[in-house]
């Protein structure tokens, strides 16, 4: 499949294996925040996407945007933290930027990845280069506007290596937002765990989208 | 690491639960991690505190009389979700509005934020008055970019006063901006405390390092140094707190706290506060009360923090009022 | 082990000092470790505590408004010496005598009787209540052999309200020994804390095993078991305590306490106070008030003790009185 | 010199020497209490003994009594602890015994090693057995006793070799007196430290008589 829309069905199951992903990524996420943060970044992701699958799983989705609002909104209630709220608020603003669309294109992706970014910013002012989950979702912002895609798939492609790519730069900055991210200097050379969730997100989406 | 839990992913929930035991009636869990006080007076301007689980007695410990109202209480380490905090503004508000009182970290910021939106979408009026007492983690000129530490105890006991005799919100956040604008701390660990899902250290440190101004969590401060005696470390606490924006010098008088950040014993307290009050004297500071103990703290990490509360006429009889919690707990005056 | 000190055999009497600091001007101290409130009422019948310090904030953190008149502090974890009790003893004495109340282990007792030999000799009448709560130490046929642990608290909390109503030293030794009688407490050691002088542990525990019943100093217990979690552990605690000779059934009402023994966070002791009051609870007893923290410690050892005690009405109007000291503090009913 | 008596000067001397033996063995009486207690006993001794050297120093003696309850004083007011009493109880008892002699000889030694022992027995309770001071204590007494001795060197001799066996005694013991001595079967194979205490002191009041 190298889809060129993804309709609600899609997208709930697209959102179902990123759970999936996610819970199983535990171990490295809590990793990455225990070199950085204070190690509990895998556990929270891991309650926020039991809980967003329990959601789901229960959803009959008319619209591509009820997806993903509810899997922010379980993600939110669920999970507390700072990443409870940035990946809340990315999967709801996100969402929200969908309209009542009943399926995902190119350009629906580049909305929901703009309406993601906006939110995620305005609520807790971390912009790209404050080593936070923000550069990978920035990063999957620009690419998948960058480049002028035909497909969802393409634009989930391209989202995932913009993420990537994200996540990667962050390696060489110094932390300055978050609870226990104020290592300085000896935040240099690990990812920042938030971003790190990002891009596996956009991974996933993309090689469902791709497979 | 030896811990008393059951499953340690419940820890959080199962202390909350252990919480409302401890308070025997008088709490009440309105829904899994928000509480509230069962006999909030009617025309009471109410005062909700909350932050993550793990560093008890704080902030949930902290409700009660002439205290907090109710609490959101999160994961362990991490801040409550909005919906547990908008649960516990629902259960404390009495229709005067409800002030959120917590620590200044992202997470924590982020969740209220979003709770107080939700909240003003039921027609609930909520101010917030953010914690950011430690001088070590951030210049005078960016206080926005401080966190709370320690000096959250005596804030909340001031702001649990203030809460009972303000006529409405804005008074209420005048009185708590009084206390938090005169409240500076700063931090000293040695040792980690563990994270108890998974038992790792929260933090590293060498066996001869201090970590001058770190944070609860690790957090950095200003530098690490050499292991050094307790009054060498009374010294630098009470130069780093002086050297701040608050001016506190002769015939003025402070509330003196020293925090156990958990494992650090009442003995080494009370040799640090020794100390500190000698230097105190020195300078002809005046001290109003003292406070001491482990109420601000990272699961069975090591170190102190030294809170300095300067005081005014308008924080004295809030000062002098009594109130009762597990954290803290004082006669009338 | 990093610790705030400045010379190590000089812990225990910088430690003093600091506690004299941290009364701020409510307490004195009348000779090296001999300290007492300033206010005592001249027609009072005086409580004294003591013991060895290094466990704060027993002995000497329960002296205050509604608690012990002072207090005799020893070295870190000796007794008090005869002089230093006898000065305690005078400071507090206002011609109505004084009582005695301290932990059972055969140093105090021996230099509290020296005491009060020397007492007498002064022509002041001294009596004696021994603290000996800890069931796991001997069998209840032999009380007298049993050693004093975190009952101590509520005990002194008693004592205080009791001191503060008695006639004469008669009544108060009546009363005491009403609350010491109706107080009971078992001890788990998860972990050694260390001898300030040396750094080294108090004593040897396995990774995986829990001292069962094992005194507050690592004293044997009834046994060493394999770690467990927090509800087997307040399973066994409440089974210890109910098995023991003071009939806790349906219908009765006691003080439910878990202590720390230091580094033990208040998240475990909440987690383990929610099975023994569910446990409590399932067998009708009901729960009168409830303790919970740091208060008989050993530096900063790791374990939990539960004390029950059975309330009475002679007991009920001695709780409900208000208190204040650095250990325990509570507000009237 | 194998004195027949000692005058209260060179009691004065013995005793001197004892704190300065004690005092040196603070470590090996610090550990004993490790094995068997709380580790605090060598500092305990420590403390009395420099308390006493200090108190002694300053004594002008008339009588041979009056440097032993000197000494006694001297632990009680210092030392706390189990050992403050007892030890401190041993020397006050002991001198009281000997009334207001100028000089030290064998029946003398004996009344006072009589005295000592029934003032740490009244005070604390404990027998023969019980694995404390009183082991080394009584088993001084008894030794001094049986052998009928002509000076008070080898009344000394006597008194320090029945300590020494006592002390020895109690390594097979089981410990059941003391704050932190119901180690139960564990306790075996260790002296107590007290007895070891009162052996170093009988030894080096031995030593300095038959030097
Ligand atoms: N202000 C912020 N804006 C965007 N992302 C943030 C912000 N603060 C923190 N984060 C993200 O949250 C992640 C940490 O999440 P987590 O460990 O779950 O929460 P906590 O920091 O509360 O322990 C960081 O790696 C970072 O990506
Ligand atoms: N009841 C007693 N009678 C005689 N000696 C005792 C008694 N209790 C304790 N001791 C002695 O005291 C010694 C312990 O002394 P020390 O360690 O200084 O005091 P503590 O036990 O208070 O820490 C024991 O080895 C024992 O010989
Ligand atoms: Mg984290
Ligand atoms: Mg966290
Ligand atoms: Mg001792
Ligand atoms: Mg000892």
């Amino acid at each position: 499949m190298s889809a060129p829309t993804l309709d609600p069905t899609d997208v709930k199951q697209m959102l179902l294996k990123v759970a999936d992903v996610i819970i199983e990524s535990e171990e490295m996420l809590s990793q990455a925040d225990r070199d950085l943060g204070d190690g509990d970044h895998g556990l929270g992701m891991q309650r926020g996407f039991t809980a967003a699958k329990a959601q789901l799983e229960g959803l009959d989705p008319k619209t591509v945007a009820e997806v993903f609002t509810t899997t922010g909104m379980a993600l939110m209630a669920s999970m507390g933290g700072a990443s409870g709220a940035v990946m809340g608020m990315l999967f709801q603003s996100g969402g929200a930027a969908l309209g009542a669309n009943d399926s995902l294109d190119a350009d629906g992706l580049c909305a929901f990845l703009q309406g993601a970014c906006d939110g995620v910013t305005n609520l807790g002012g971390a912009k790209p280069g404050d080593k936070t989950m923000v550069d990978a979702l920035a990063g999957a912002r620009d690419k998948a506007e960058d480049i002028d895609c035909e497909t969802v798939s393409e634009a989930l492609q391209a989202a995932c290596d913009g993420a990537t790519e994200g996540m990667e730069a962050t390696k060489a900055m110094i932390a300055t937002m978050g609870r226990a991210k104020t290592l300085g200097e000896k935040s240099i050379g690990h990812p920042d765990p938030g971003a790190l969730s990002v891009s596996i997100i956009f991974k996933t989406m993309s090689d469902y989208a791709n497979q | 690491m030896k811990k008393l839990l059951n499953d340690p992913l419940k820890a959080a929930s199962e202390l909350v639960d252990g919480l409302v035991d401890y308070y025997n009636g008088s709490v009440e869990q309105v829904s899994p991690g928000a509480i509230a006080l069962t006999n909030i007076s009617d025309d009471k301007v109410a005062l909700l505190v909350g932050g993550g689980t793990g560093h008890e007695p704080i902030y949930h410990g902290l409700i009660g009389e002439g205290m907090a109202d109710g609490a959101a209480c999160g994961d362990i380490f991490a801040a409550p979700p909005p919906n547990v905090i908008l649960d516990a503004t629902k259960a404390v508000n009495r229709g005067n509005g409800v002030l959120y009182l917590y620590g200044n970290y992202s997470g924590d910021v982020m969740n209220f934020k979003i709770a107080s939106q939700l909240a003003a979408a039921e027609g609930i009026r909520v101010e917030t008055v953010l914690i950011w007492d430690d001088v070590a983690s951030a210049p005078p000129t960016e206080k926005e970019k401080r966190r709370g530490i320690a000096g959250l105890i005596p804030i909340v006991k001031l702001a649990g006063a203030a809460a009972d005799r303000a006529e409405n919100l804005d008074e209420l956040v005048e009185l708590v901006t009084n206390a938090r604008d005169n409240t500076r701390s700063v931090g000293m660990a040695l040792a980690p405390g563990s994270i108890p899902a998974t038992g790792k250290p929260t933090f590293e440190l060498d066996e001869d390092s201090i970590g001058v101004g770190m944070g609860i969590h690790g957090e950095q401060g200003v530098g690490v140094e050499k292991m050094m005696s307790a009054d060498e470390l009374a010294i630098k606490m009470v130069d780093l707190v002086l050297a701040d924006d608050l001016p506190i010098g002769e015939g003025d008088e402070v509330l003196v706290f020293t925090n156990s950040l958990g494992s650090t014993t009442m003995m080494e307290c009370l040799i640090v506060l020794k100390k500190v009050k000698a230097l105190l004297v020195e300078k002809g500071v005046n001290i109003y009360d003292v406070l001491l103990g482990p109420m601000v703290t990272c699961q069975e990490m090591a170190g102190i923090s030294l809170s300095l509360t300067k005081m005014n006429d308008t924080l004295k009889p809030l000062w002098d009022a009594p109130c009762s919690s597990l954290g803290y707990t004082k006669l009338g005056k």
